[in-house]
């Protein structure tokens, strides 16, 4: 469970990115979180992932303020939460099997099953044949797909997709679409920012919508705008 | 069983870094074993000199010139006496003949004028060497008390002050000089580690987001620190051991006319020294590279 | 005019990323180029950009054969075509200002109007009060509008977009979209990498469709696909 | 005007990403000025000893002792047609006291021995430095070829010949040691600027992609690097040209026994040479660097 209390993010002295948010998120939810550019959505999801501090407010993840987390306590919180990043964070020199095979590691789960799970969560993105490249030698979505295999293969309790469909076309993201619902349905957490609208309309799921860093929407069952 | 996996990963991972940065690997070695060999060269060479200067130091510090005239026999007993003493630590009987020998030997290019003179102009001495100077003018005084023995007794306090005075220098000289050299090995060496962490912030920060834990990120780091350490400072030592073996005996059979003492001893140690100083400065400089990202 | 004649590129010795391609868009075209993810997209613009060799066959720009450009004729070239970079390519270390500064300064064109044009560049991407951020300090489609600004300073005669909206919601989407329109208007040719289904069935525009590097269809006034 | 433009955007962006990259900037002054004066030292110190074994080259190669007996002036007589030669450098007459004199000063710590002979041993020679080596032997036969006047001939060959290996071996030792310590110095600030332009290849990458020239891409690095280079160049000279002010006169008090002279002109150049030399490795360096970058 996510509870977003009362926060402010001001990078700076002019209009903060996020203006007094509070939202919750349950356990097993599937949520939408939309709005235009620089809404404040992926400062939302910096802030719960620990990457920036809230300016005021306090942001609860099971039930732990993590506000209040120390240093040493801080990747444990990021291995429960898998996070799709806008701009993928691949490491540029590892390949794609290392990649994904490098977050197993973080989590120590990297055991005997270790290569299969990678292998499999390869497979799952279609990325089989590409599995000895690097990033550099991908197109802009087999990127893509290697922070979404990245993600999912650690089993995440709960995951947060920042624009996970900005680079795919229409059939490879609604693919990824189903592939988030389906570990939605086995009890993953699910959080997805995008601005796929026709996306947010098909599913009808719930949509909480950003605008100028305020909350001005939260509907389950909504579309992508209005 | 978890750790020992995390271990391996984290050997692997630098070793697979260093593969991956050949050429940042490869000059960060070279650097490291330049600046050591630098380093440690001189610490060889002023070693050196520490032991030239203390045999120089070494020498007599007391002449009696003994009268032509005086019996041998009081003389022996002369010696005996003055070596019993607690505060002298040598004391030598130099023959007329010996004192002539002794000058062609030590200074040749003057050697010609004893030739010239025809006749020896050296008188027969007694040399003494202190092990503790402060007895050195009371004994000097005991012996101007024998006049039918002692001719004239020179103190080479001159000549002792001079010599440490210069030997002092050289000691205060050449520990700054040795800790300048030291802090420029240490800050050229960090300073090549810390560029080379910084070309790979980017991936430091992605491991951190990813929820690795600072030892995870850091590891591979300082393993690869100490093992660039370790092979630069290997290189160093075995072009420093192999050098002062070549060069030394040349430079010993060089310049014959100084104390030098070529000191296979102190350059195995400096080389076990130099290894041991390679692999910390490799993994500690790494790791304090690494922490300034870890940190923000 | 640029002219793509059977265009072989191969990375590696695995399927080629581009198959015996050709193709050939007019001055003044306006080009949809859209495809499944790794099918070849932005091969083909890096092989225009001349920031890829061809494996064989020949592209021609304005009449001459880029392939046997010399080293110090590149430039000259990237200057007549102004790129927006699936990854944005933003200076990490410049301003907004500067990033699109800097492209004027590149064509020799930052004379005495060149704040102007670059004060209007970024007021037409709706970023003035950015303009003196640096690239970490913006949101995904800030970063995506910057390069945009940054492509159209210097007005260049060749405009090629590798997925210009991936980043942007439908509202800023279609206003970058009108904006490419209303250059081609004024004798701009455009080229546009997309998987923006909704944008490429409403505009009805020449669609060159590829999969797994081969042209698949040439369509004028085509749908996103079939 | 363009062309003026861009002169003014290439310095303007280089002051900028120094001051953007301070923490780079600051270390790579600073290793470039700690390596030039390890290197200025290095070559001060070898300018020193080598003017000092000049100043020992230039003693006397030849003596004449003169006979007791001879008339005054005959030797004069001689000692005019010596000079008279072409490859007689100096000739200079030594009285019997002078020569005595002469052994006081120059070994003080063996003068004593004078005071306890009581008589002078020394005879009146005449010391002859040759121009040219070569006439040495001739000189010294023609010489012998007058027993009434001259008593003994001596030719320093020994002297001359184990001053000349020292000084050989100095000079070759020395310059093998500039080269290795100038190379080590280049390295380490290539490597330095290397690393550093290193870690901004994307961007490097970035410009070009945009349509930038190679020198719009390279203008900025060169003068950067030129920048830098002169900074840490000046820093070392100012450190080399005022140490050598402040320790130069003292090691001449303290080692006076020995030919040392301050040569406060060569210092002076060799600051110039290192500001020209900081300036040249910074841009030539960061030429090079962005070189590989701009060639894939
Ligand atoms: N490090 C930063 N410093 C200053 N301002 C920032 C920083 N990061 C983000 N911002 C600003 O905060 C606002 C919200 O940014 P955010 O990245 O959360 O937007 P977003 O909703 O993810 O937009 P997009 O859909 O374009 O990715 C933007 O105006 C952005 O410029
Ligand atoms: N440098 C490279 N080395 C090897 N293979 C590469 C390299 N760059 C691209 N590829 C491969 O070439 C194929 C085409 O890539 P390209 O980037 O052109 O695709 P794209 O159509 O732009 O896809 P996307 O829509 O995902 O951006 C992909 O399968 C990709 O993996
Ligand atoms: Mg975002
Ligand atoms: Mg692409």
């Amino acid at each position: 469970m996510i509870i977003v209390q009362d926060v402010v993010k001001a990078y700076d002295e002019i209009t903060p990115a996020l203006d007094h948010v509070s939202l919750q998120i349950n356990d097993r939810d599937f949520v939408f979180l939309v709005g235009s550019s620089g809404a404040g959505k992926t400062t939302l999801i910096r802030l719960i992932n620990k990457d920036e501090e809230p300016t005021s407010g306090s942001i609860f993840v099971d039930g732990v303020n993590i506000t209040r987390l120390k240093r040493g306590e801080v990747p444990s919180l990021r291995r429960k939460i898998g996070v799709i990043f806008q701009d993928f964070k691949l490491l540029p020199h590892a390949t794609v099997s290392e990649n994904v095979e490098f977050a197993l590691r973080v989590v120590g789960e990297h055991d005997g099953r270790g290569h299969q799970r990678v292998e499999e969560a390869i497979e799952t993105v279609g990325l089989s044949a590409q599995a000895r490249r690097r990033p550099y030698q991908l197109s802009g979505g087999e990127q893509q797909r290697v922070a979404i295999a990245r993600c999912l293969v650690t089993d995440p309790p709960i995951v947060i997709a920042d624009e996970p469909t900005g680079n795919l076309d229409p059939d490879t993201g609604w693919e990824t679409m189903n592939l988030l619902v389906r570990i939605n349905a086995m009890g993953t957490t699910v959080l997805i920012a995008t601005h796929n609208r026709e996306l947010v309309n098909t599913m009808r799921r719930r949509v909480i919508s950003l605008e100028d860093g305020k909350v001005v929407r939260d509907e389950v069952g909504g579309g992508y705008s209005g | 069983m978890a750790r020992f996996r995390t271990i391996r990963y984290i050997i692997g991972a630098a070793f697979g870094s260093m593969w991956r940065n050949l050429l940042t690997t490869f000059t960060a070695i070279i650097t490291i074993a330049i600046m050591l060999i630098v380093f440690s060269t001189f610490l060889a060479v002023n070693d050196t000199l520490d032991h030239m200067i203390d045999a120089l130091g070494r020498r007599t510090n007391l002449v009696a010139y003994v009268q032509d005239a005086a019996p041998p026999s009081e003389i022996t007993a002369l010696v005996q006496s003055v070596s019993a003493r607690a505060d002298v630590a040598e004391i030598v009987f130099v023959s007329r003949e010996q004192a002539a020998d002794d000058f062609r030997n030590t200074l040749s290019d003057l050697a010609e004028i004893l030739d010239v003179i025809e006749t020896n102009p050296f008188p027969a001495s007694i040399e003494v060497r202190m092990a503790d100077p402060e007895g050195l003018l009371p004994l000097a005084d005991e012996l101007r008390l024998q006049p039918a023995l002692i001719d004239q007794v020179l103190v080479r306090a001159d000549v002792v002050g001079r010599l440490l005075r210069v030997s002092n220098l050289a000691r205060i000289g050449g520990g700054i000089l040795i800790i300048s050299l030291g802090a420029v090995t240490l800050f050229v060496i960090f300073n090549t580690i810390r560029l080379a962490v910084y070309s790979r912030r980017e991936e430091i920060e992605i491991m951190r987001l990813i929820g690795a834990t600072d030892w995870f990120v850091r590891g591979p780091f300082v393993v690869e620190g100490a093992v660039i350490g370790f092979i630069g400072a290997g290189l160093s030592a075995i072009a420093v051991v192999a050098g002062y073996a070549r060069v030394g005996p040349t430079l010993e059979s060089l310049v014959s006319f100084l104390p030098i003492q070529t000191q296979t001893g102190f350059v195995t140690n400096l080389a076990l020294f130099t290894m041991l100083m390679g692999v910390l400065i490799g993994s500690v400089g790494s790791y304090f590279s690494v922490r300034r990202y870890l940190e923000n």
